[in-house]
Formats: structure tokens, C-alpha cells, sequence
């Protein structure tokens, strides 16, 4: 199985569009997103980050996208929530031009850490021609 | 300190947030998103709801639901960092019907490590942890301070955030801006630690 | 006058959340999004976004962020089809973590060009801590 | 080619389009997001509505309709790139009424000019410029070239485009995995090129 992406954001609508663009690449690869609070109101919530992790995980693991530092904050309390031992990988990456390649990634069947190392090396590539 | 001090504190501390709702937003406004206000009354008051309602085996019990409540209302980035804190202090005070002075400030210690391991700020980065960790050194120092004195030297360290450039969370992105307002996180933690000061007093007069 | 956020992503709802996000943190810079197509499917259009440059028209200039590389074919072209001599900057940043940045510094009264800086130095600012 | 004979040319694109409709987004699956099929469709049904139902001055104003119509529509990277190329050809073709194949040949050089500097593709990146480069230089090289020669030519250079590793465009992020499929934008090409040959045939005919 393909390594599952999450995509976190302070706003649900934000990674529901973004899943949107993603499942039309690629509707193979396991997408779950958690976006805004319990009341979907802007925040993140790590209750929902980690029923994201658990909705994504696979036995090739999970690679985490999100976009504000306190994001973060609540994707790491998540990962320590979960009861499973799935594999978490967090992305330093932008999360709509990393989630892109990771997703394009896992769709190839490749490693976490594979998925990771693709959707953080975007960074590098300059989006002006 | 028993449940009953223990829920009077969590209840004080709703209502003190209440009211300065407003005020921590204002804060958070010129320094952040605008709704660390929001985002405390919101939890908190589903804090002081849970409290009101249900019924709990011991204080390690009570405080891991407030954590985990804090953790899925609070939103923002004091949510994870404030229900890190009430997690590890609810480990810490596990299965104790009741607990001393010294319990509480080695409980809130476990609980700073845990604001700092989630947050990774460290002193004079502008947060909370600028109120936490002079505020629980004191008091695991000096275990016989007064309350009053606890409270004096708890609103000093929030106004000493003033003069400080963030380094973390969102404010950090203003950098030299950042300086000339208090942090609202540092507020509310003064309020958080005022209201347990002020039950205290109470509690032992 | 502040300068003016474009925000253009291939689906709508990405970019109405992203706004949301960032009217929070700052309310008073005019952001204007451009997402999906004309009949908000995946996908942008030159129209839509030559239709939110015009609103975020001041005289500041307009800083332009997208998510994806087929949107800025239609975010060039659409400054072609403009009436008006508005300056148009496209950012070399991340849609998200870039606007996130350029709304603060076009907050803070900064040019066009301190904006632009501030969105395409993200990149080198690490998200894991 | 006279304004009719433009119109035929679209309208039968048009049909092949809607025809490939499927096979184009098959094809744009593999390298890409799978839309190029359904972009082309929604934009050149369009193209057949207006042209049916709107007169024109001349055929450089029905190439602009026919590009805003695009630029309007397509929606994918495929919208920009048609539409700026109509937008060159329209205004190439100005004000007049019917052109010669040499006329045309030259709008056609403008608007691969025009692709090319929209999309920043080069020949042998696996685009449509892979087929628009070769096919408009051998037209204007040869304007007397026989429209079967040229629709079979356009043809070979359709195919050409499946050993081609992608640099541009979506497919560019496969890299080597881009080798194999046909181009989704060349195929589309082909078929806008093959219709014009097709019409320019019968019309000389
Ligand atoms: N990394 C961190 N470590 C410690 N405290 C932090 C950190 N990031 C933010 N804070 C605290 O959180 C407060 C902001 O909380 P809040 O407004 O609720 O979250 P957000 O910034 O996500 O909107 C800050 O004033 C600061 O005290
Ligand atoms: N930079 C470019 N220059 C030339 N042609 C391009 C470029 N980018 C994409 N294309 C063409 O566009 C086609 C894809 O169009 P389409 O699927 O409609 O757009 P999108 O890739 O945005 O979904 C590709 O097959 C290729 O021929
Ligand atoms: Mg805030
Ligand atoms: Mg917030
Ligand atoms: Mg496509
Ligand atoms: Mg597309």
C-alpha cells in the first residue's frame, strides 16, 4: 500500500480544496485532512490531526503537511496520542507545493522517506520560469 | 489541595479568562492572529462545563480531562501547549485524592518541561514560559512563599515580556515589532497562576 | 495605501480558506483570490484572476502568489489583458507559508518589493523545529 | 481562407476534440492530472457556440473571440497556451477579411511565438510546441506542401513526442516516467493542425 499523505491546516476549507486538486492527480494515493478546530472554526485541533493520521495510515506510514508553526504543535501532541504505532513522518515543506510531489510520490509506491525527501525538495525548485 | 480546591481554582481561572477575553485578543492582535481571547474562553468554559458535571476518581484524573478538553477546543497554539501542561500534570499527580504544596509545584514543573518540550522556547523568547518557569522555580524554592508575594512576582514576569522580541510562535514573525506589548500567552498564564495562588490563599486560611 | 495580496490557486475553496486564515491576522490588506475555474472546477482562469488584480489594485502594486505552475501561465496572461498600469510583483514563494508573510509585511505599510522579499524568504525558514 | 472556411476549420476541431475527448484525458492521466480531455472539450464546445451564433467582422476578430473564449474556458495550462497562441494569430490576421496560406502560415509562426514565450518551452521538452514548431516551419518553409503531407507530417511529430522525457508542464514532476505516453497537448495539437489541413484541402479542392 502507498504511503497515506495528511494535510493540515487552520482552515477546513483550505485542505479540502487542496484535496480536491490532489485526488484529481491522483486518486490512488490515501489523503486525510484536518483542517480548522472541532467547530471548524480557523485553528488546528489534535484530536483531528490524529484521527487524520489514523484515517491515512498504512503499513508504509504516513507523511504529515501542514502550514503554520502552531500547526505543528498540535500534529506532534497527535502523534503522541495515537494508540497505533504507525510510522509519522512530519514534511519541511510548503504544504500545497509539497503536498503536490509527495502525492505524485506515494502514488509511484515509493518509501516514506522517499515521500518526504520529494515533498521537502521543492523547496529548491523555483516556481518563476 | 483537594478536588474541591482544585475545581475552585479551574473555575476561578474560567472566569478570570471571561473576562479578559477581550483583552487577550487586543493582545494578541498586535502581536498574533487576534484570538488567543477566543480560543481560552472557548476552552476554558468547556473546562469549567466538565467540572460542573462530572465526577472524578482523583486530581490526576480531573486534570487529564481538563487536558485532554483543552486539547480539543482550545485551537490555536496554546492549545497544544496548555494541554501538554495539564497532561503532564495530571501524570504527575495520578491516583492522589488530594495533594501538598510541594506535589503541586513538582506537578506544574512536569508540566513547564512539557509546555518547553512541545513549544521548544526557552526563557526571554516572549511566551508563557516567561511567566511558567520563574514562576514554578520560585515556588519550588521557596515551597512556603507567601501567596501574595507568588502573585506579585507572577504579574512581574508577565510585565517583563513587554520589553522582550519574540522568538517563537507567530509573533516571531514580527520581530523587533513584537517588542512594546505584553505576550498573551504570558497573560493568561498570570491568570492561570494568580487564580491557583488566590484558591490557595483561600484554601489554607 | 497597502499593497495588495492576489491569491490564485486551482481550486476555489483553497484560496476563500487561505483568506480566511489571513483576514484573521490581518484585516485591513485587500486580498483577492482567484481560485478554479469560471465555473469554480479545478483549474484557473486569466479572467477570475485578472478580476482580483483589479481588485487588489492599489497604488502600492498588487504582489501575486499561485499555487501551482499552470497558474502562472494564466496569472501572465492575465496581467497582458490588464487595462490599467497597476505594478504586478509574482512572488517565487509558497502559496500558504508566502502569503501568510507578505500579509504582515504589506500590513506594516512595506513596498512591493519588501513584500515580495518577505513572501520568497520563507523558503529559507525551516517549519520543523 | 476565407471567414468560412476559418469556421469550418474550428467547428470540425471542435468535433475531433469532443470526438478525443476521453482519449485526451487518458492520456494526461498518465503524466498529468487527467483533465486535458475534458479542458479542451469545455473550450472549444464553447468556441462552436459562439462561432455559430455571432458574426464577425473579419477573421483576425473571429481568432480573438475564439481566444478569449479560450483564455475564458480551458481552465488548465492548455488554456493559457491556446488562448495567448489565437490571441498572436488574431492579431496577425487584423482586419482581414480572407487570407492566403502564407498569411496564415505567418499567424500561425506568431502564435507558436506567442506559446513559446507563455509556456517557456523549447522543441524536444514534450509539449504541443512539439508539434507547432516543426509543423508551422515546414509550412512556411514549403507553403506549397500538400495538405496530406502535412497531416501525416503533423502526425509523426505527435508520435515523436512519446519517447520525449517531459521538462515542462505537470508531466516535468515524473521526470524519466514521463517517457511513453504521447503528450496530451501534442495529441491536441494534432488535431487542431490535422483539421486545418483537412479544411484547407477541401476549400482548395
Ligand atoms: N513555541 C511556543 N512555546 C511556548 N509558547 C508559545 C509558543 N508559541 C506560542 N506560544 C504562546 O501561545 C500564545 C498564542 O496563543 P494563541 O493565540 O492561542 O495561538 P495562535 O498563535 O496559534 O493563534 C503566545 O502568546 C505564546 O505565549
Ligand atoms: N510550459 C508549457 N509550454 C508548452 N506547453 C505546455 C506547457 N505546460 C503544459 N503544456 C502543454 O499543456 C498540456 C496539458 O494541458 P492541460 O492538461 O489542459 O493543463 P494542466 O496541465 O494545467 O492540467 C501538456 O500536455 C503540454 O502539451
Ligand atoms: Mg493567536
Ligand atoms: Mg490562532
Ligand atoms: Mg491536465
Ligand atoms: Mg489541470
Amino acid at each position: 500500500m502507498s504511503v497515506g499523505i495528511v494535510l493540515i491546516s487552520h482552515s477546513h476549507e483550505l485542505v479540502e480544496g487542496l484535496r480536491k486538486i490532489l485526488h484529481q492527480i491522483q486518486p490512488e494515493v490515501e489523503i486525510a485532512i484536518a483542517g480548522g478546530t472541532e467547530e471548524n472554526e480557523i485553528g488546528t485541533s489534535a484530536i483531528k490531526i490524529k484521527q487524520a493520521i489514523e484515517k491515512a495510515d498504512s503499513e508504509s506510514g504516513v507523511a504529515v503537511l501542514f502550514d503554520l508553526g502552531s500547526a505543528l504543535l498540535n500534529a506532534q501532541l497527535a502523534v503522541e496520542l495515537l494508540e497505533t504505532n504507525t510510522k509519522v513522518a512530519f514534511c519541511d515543506a510548503p504544504l500545497v507545493e509539497g503536498a503536490y510531489t509527495a502525492v505524485i510520490e506515494a502514488g509511484i509506491g515509493s518509501s516514506l522517506e522517499e515521500v518526504v525527501k520529494a515533498a521537502e525538495s521543492v523547496k529548491e525548485v523555483p516556481k518563476l520560469l | 489541595m483537594n478536588q474541591q480546591n482544585m475545581k475552585d481554582w479551574l473555575i476561578l481561572a474560567n472566569e478570570r479568562i471571561q473576562e479578559q477575553k477581550d483583552y487577550l485578543s487586543e493582545l494578541d492582535r498586535a502581536i498574533g492572529d487576534g484570538d488567543h481571547g477566543v480560543n481560552m474562553a472557548r476552552g476554558f468554559q468547556e473546562v469549567s462545563n466538565k467540572l460542573a458535571t462530572q465526577e472524578f476518581t482523583d486530581i490526576g484524573a480531573m486534570l487529564q480531562q481538563v487536558a485532554m478538553t483543552l486539547i480539543g477546543k482550545v485551537g490555536g497554539a496554546s492549545g497544544p501547549l496548555y494541554g501538554t501542561a495539564f497532561l503532564k500534570a495530571s501524570t504527575a499527580l495520578k491516583g492522589k485524592g488530594e495533594c501538598t504544596n510541594i506535589d503541586l509545584a513538582n506537578a506544574l514543573n512536569e508540566a513547564l518541561k512539557g509546555i518547553k518540550l512541545r513549544g521548544k522556547a526557552e526563557i526571554g523568547e516572549k511566551t508563557m514560559v516567561d511567566v511558567w518557569e520563574p514562576v514554578v522555580s520560585k515556588w519550588l524554592d521557596n515551597p512556603e512563599a507567601g501567596m501574595d508575594e507568588l502573585i506579585e512576582f507572577t504579574h512581574e514576569c508577565m510585565v517583563e515580556t513587554k520589553a522582550m522580541e519574540a522568538k517563537k510562535g507567530r509573533a516571531a514573525y514580527l520581530g523587533k515589532r513584537s517588542i512594546g506589548t505584553f505576550d498573551p500567552g504570558a497573560v493568561s498564564s498570570e491568570l492561570l497562576f494568580s487564580s491557583l495562588f488566590t484558591v490557595l490563599k483561600g484554601a489554607a486560611s
